[in-house]
């Protein structure tokens, strides 16, 4: 957030770069079942966004310690491939990732029956093959088709999605240049029946009205990409019958 | 991953249901009314050979925050600015449940909360810390050392960072760059969290009701009454309203912390 | 230590001699050949904002490669060179006995198997790679992301590889240093490997076949039909006349896989 | 220990740079039950040293394989805190901080009834949060109160102290600027009661007599840090009282 | 492989730059039994190679979860001294010493009658005192001895050796030289009686007649090292009786 | 924490008994009076390629310490200083009880001890090492390489250590920085260690006795008698007298190890 420039990101007209007006989401596609090997698999193109989620479980989990007498333990994690990123990133974790991979953990636990299954640990693989803003919510928004395909209990299927404020308009949706540039980011997770939040950051600069101003944009968008998600695994279940 | 390693086995069932018994009659373990913090006590320049420092006492909550300043390179993409960098350490000596070993990832959301209430706040003016462009800049370390556990661990190191960096001097001298001067500090986003126990939101939680709270939020305010950052945790939900309650109360809690922080409290323990 | 990690409980005692009858029939499990690879897809241009890339569906293994070129010191003993650096993730969504971490030896020998291929291949003409002699060349790095674990890595990765190679542009513009270019690709070694069962020795071995496989050996061949590596793995061992007999067939096959690495495909998956 | 340097470190009075005489040690306050967590803490400043030491234990070792079957294992963590030095310490534990844990534990050990407690483990944590010189002796001073506070049974209650020699003469308690350019060294933890000797470096250049007076110094020193050390525990029990 | 150079490896009478013809081995020299507390162990000096073996087993294998119910685990580790090389290595396992390790274990495996110890390990630790190109086909004729000195079953004393192409010629045993400017190198490991391949890596640029000639050149070899390697063993058994 | 992993499961009660019997008798389990160390044998130069190398024999331990010297940047606050790096490597080989990873605690203190006793004797003149002032310097790596555990590393790594460097050259001509030259060593402080046994201080302790000792104590002397470096181990304790005992028997057995490290024997072992 935050970093001076010199780019215009909202023109006269009040549209942005990439021509969207303020409230528009990026293109998304999802594709349900994508890989062989796991329980449940889930691939999203959001904006230039590539991600592919991957469920194994609920299955025993270890090592022991990390076993809950009463519960799954759900375990999300996060990772962005070398060559995802303009300059190529370093393998492994960084702090970012451990971060998101924590804060996505318990948005999909919110979901998750999770007592169902004690001693066993559900584990979302959150892979980002190409970045382009908004990787966490698209993240979420995939694991949750991967976690329905594997046929795990879920009181919802949870939604992402973030809005923010550039050149000092609340917009919907920032891709990778309105986040750099611009001045704040709101990413949330909602669940779309009951309406709750499961996941909520926020990071640069918003009076109160602007705030929820971005959160009402946040919670309309999200009916509509719930709706991509019912097709999506349609789509998968319609091809199997 | 849950916050296992915050409150595993702290708190009994029993336990449990006393501390909803009291939300429900409008009271809490430790008598607070829900909006109210804990006694707050900052001691400044508590370790005199750091840039800056604050010894925060939140409750039994104790946390050291010192801040060194040394000459660096700027990022390539930022060549007009100095550099914050943020790290905290769960010390073992704080918790029966802090291990030694790297920082784990309650440590790593720690120092990247604390972090980005400074850094979206513009706490700091970075671009005044620029010694040559592109070439030489101010590295300003926040390294937040927690020395005692008893919950809310955001809201105590946020205020040590703030009150740390309140009271940094630049070391200038030492690298013959001139005289020393001030930290150039801005803007005070103060960070407030609360617990939802039950339907109730709590702030300030402390061990116990962090061990039973079902979700977690933490919103950054600054003197200006603009919201800076926010941070929610646990596997619990939160209405649309009760997000607006926790901001509300966050910015009047904040305002408050906020005058203690720039209090001229300064010296060593007694 | 053994390729546990790879086939851990993934074969029944029945299953395995089922294979085994099979082979002695000279079919396999999924009705091909003795000599006959699985389809082979490949996708080049996958990441568009690497600087090339190939998913590559070889049966159920699925592998994309990313391509990315950065400007960097030279090693100091080939002043007039380029860098190629190869790294290999085997994701954990690829496989139930995949496990987060630091890369394990099976992800190491098959990013060390993949660059030694490249590498002594001569595919990239490294010495068109150099900015200013001894000071800085670019380097060519190339990540191999396993995403569904079905068997046979070494080749799909390698395939990866080369394409991903071939449909590479070196990035000068953005680093001010002239027109982006197509990186210089001038050989195509083309690995092919093959599973000992029982006696018999099958191309493009599944999971199924790689867990029950005495011994493995790969074979990388180029356009010219010279030999440029070779890695035998598993415990079991092969006579004279069967490595003769691989390296033959090797080079039979990677001829047609290479028209199809050279092939114009070139776009996302729809 | 010895960099060149222009520095006199004795005056002509045969005083030190901070004033003092030879045998005489720096100001020194202890603090018994600091912290609310820990089994046992106190916290200790000498000269510019501030250092906090907390016990846990004896509890149930972990890892299990390193338990004992027939006694407590010891195991003293030495940490420096980033900004308890003028160059900030990278995070995390370096060589000298394994050595020193290694050695303090060991001369710990020699105090406390191990046999007692089979299959646990003695956690102290000693945290130097500014170092001044003597960090090791200090914070071994300090883990015994801590020790102490957590009602661990010893059959005594250690003392750290080190002496040394600058500009060719013998020094109790070197300053920060003695340890950096004098010539030699000699922390030692001491059994103030049989006065046997628990801890015992030294690094530098002496003559047997200097070390021998070196010594002398030091063991005298720790029956007065000794006194110190039971007049803490006292305020802390007498308070409670 | 292949490093460009205007050094001539093969001169005008055939000869290679230390004097050997093609198809001719470094001076070896073997010895067995050459540590105390490892249950079997050798030294061979191999051109400038110095390698030492040892071996622990069969005993236990740790951690549990690494236990085969069937058979014993074969775990060889390939390692280099910091001083073994020209520029100074950094102390622990690089990429290449983590395949060599992995390939080499293989390798033994092949000839160790695994089955007759279900749960256990059999560690092998191969250690580069001084390297000269062929460290792991060294390596390995030394753990077949250290393996036999332990008395671990096996159904033959596996020999390593390599050929390549420098200067255009197939060539037997690469030195340094050789194999930094040379053409190509093909490791192999046999099986001396069977004349089984347990081990066969290649890298650089050979048509398939040179390929067959090198590993022609090898086989030929392995009976040769074979001898070397039953006189020491014989050594050192006649020493003991 | 304790020194298990050398001693774990070492000896039995019944041996324990046995050395303190014979200890008490004014013997050995191995015939040596208490002030007699092993036979000691150094191979100078057994690592050719190395800048000098020393392989030591002390009774069944046996290490090899090799020196490698490279230029690089001297420290900051030494510019007029070259540098000295020791390490040590517990390989597996030379005891079931070492295992593979990074350098554990004992590994650590014992890299620590020998450097210590190197750097404060000043066995090297380092300020003969700086190739330009500030910039430039002669790094000294000491790498100690256990190869057979039978008690007693520190005085073996130690006159491993000064015998290598006593016969190492630096390698200038390599880097083109003149002609090659020896590296200037001006004193050789030696270590020798002392276990306590019961009452009774025993010189050079080998396995079976360290396993038993209740304290160790290792003191470095130089040449003039001065002492240079101690280091006490184990959590048994010393008495004032029992200490200068064990200095006065170090300074003896010290003067006849140095004669034998000086001594002329170079070449590989037959």
């Amino acid at each position: 957030m935050g970093m001076k420039s010199d780019i215009k990101l909202i023109d006269d007209n009040g549209l942005r770069i990439d021509g969207r007006l303020p409230n528009q989401l990026r293109p998304i596609k999802m594709k349900v079942g994508v890989l062989q090997r796991a329980d449940g698999s889930a691939y999203i193109e959001w904006g230039g966004n590539r991600i592919m989620a991957a469920v194994y479980g609920p299955r025993e989990a270890y090592p022991k310690h990390v076993q809950e007498p009463d519960k799954a333990i759900v375990r999300a994690r996060y990772s962005m491939a070398a060559f995802s990123v303009d300059e190529r990133k370093r393998p492994g974790p960084d702090r970012r990732s451990i971060e998101l991979g924590k804060v996505i953990s318990e948005a999909l636990e919110s979901v998750i029956f999770v007592e169902k299954y004690p001693r066993t640990s559900i584990d979302v693989y959150i892979e980002v093959l190409q970045a382009d803003a908004g990787t966490r919510v698209a993240g979420i928004t995939v694991a949750a088709l991967a976690l329905a395909d594997a046929g795990i209990p879920m009181r919802d299927l949870i939604v992402g999605c973030a809005a923010g404020k550039v050149d000092g308009v609340v917009v919907l949706d920032l891709n990778k240049e309105e986040d750099n540039y611009g001045e704040a980011d709101v990413p949330m997770a909602i669940l779309p029946r009951t309406k709750e939040i499961a996941l909520l950051q926020m990071d640069g600069d918003m009076t109160y009205e602007e705030l929820k101003a971005a959160m009402d944009m946040t919670f309309e968008a999200t009916q509509s990409i719930h709706k991509m998600q019912i097709e999506a695994l349609k789509r998968k279940y319609m091809e199997v019958e | 991953m849950s916050n296992s390693k915050f409150t595993a086995g702290v708190i009994s069932e029993m336990e449990k249901n006393y501390i909803h018994r009291l939300a429900s009659k409008g009271t809490r373990i430790d008598g607070r009314k829900f909006d109210e913090i804990r006694p707050l006590k900052i001691t400044k320049g508590y370790v005199e050979r750091a840039e800056g420092s604050a010894l925060v006492e939140l409750g039994n909550t104790k946390v050291l925050v010192g801040i060194k300043i040394e000459p660096g390179a700027p990022f390539p993409d930022t060549p007009n600015s100095g550099i914050l960098a943020t790290n905290a350490e769960l010390a073992p000596l704080a918790s029966p449940t802090f291990e030694p070993g790297p920082p784990g990832e309650e440590a790593v959301e720690l120092a990247r909360v604390v972090d980005r209430g400074i850094r979206e706040g513009h706490a700091i003016d970075l671009e005044k810390l620029v010694i040559e462009e592109g070439e030489n800049v101010w590295v300003v370390f926040v390294d937040i050392h927690v020395l005692d556990y008893d919950g809310n661990l955001f809201d105590a190191s946020g205020y040590g960072a703030l009150a740390a960096l309140a009271n940094a001097m630049v070391p200038a001298s030492k690298h013959e760059l001139g005289d020393d001067f001030k930290l150039p500090v801005q803007h005070y986003p103060v960070p407030v969290t609360f617990g939802k126990i039950g339907d109730w939101m709590v702030a300030d939680p402390n061990l116990d009701e962090e061990s039973i709270a079902s979700a977690r939020l933490t919103v950054t305010t600054n003197e200006e009454g603009h919201i800076n950052a926010m941070q929610k945790g646990l596997s619990g939900t939160f209405t649309y309203e009760e997000v607006q309650k926790v901001i509300n109360m966050s910015m009047d809690i904040g305002r408050k912390v906020r005058e203690i922080i720039l209090g001229d409290s300064d010296g060593k323990e007694d």
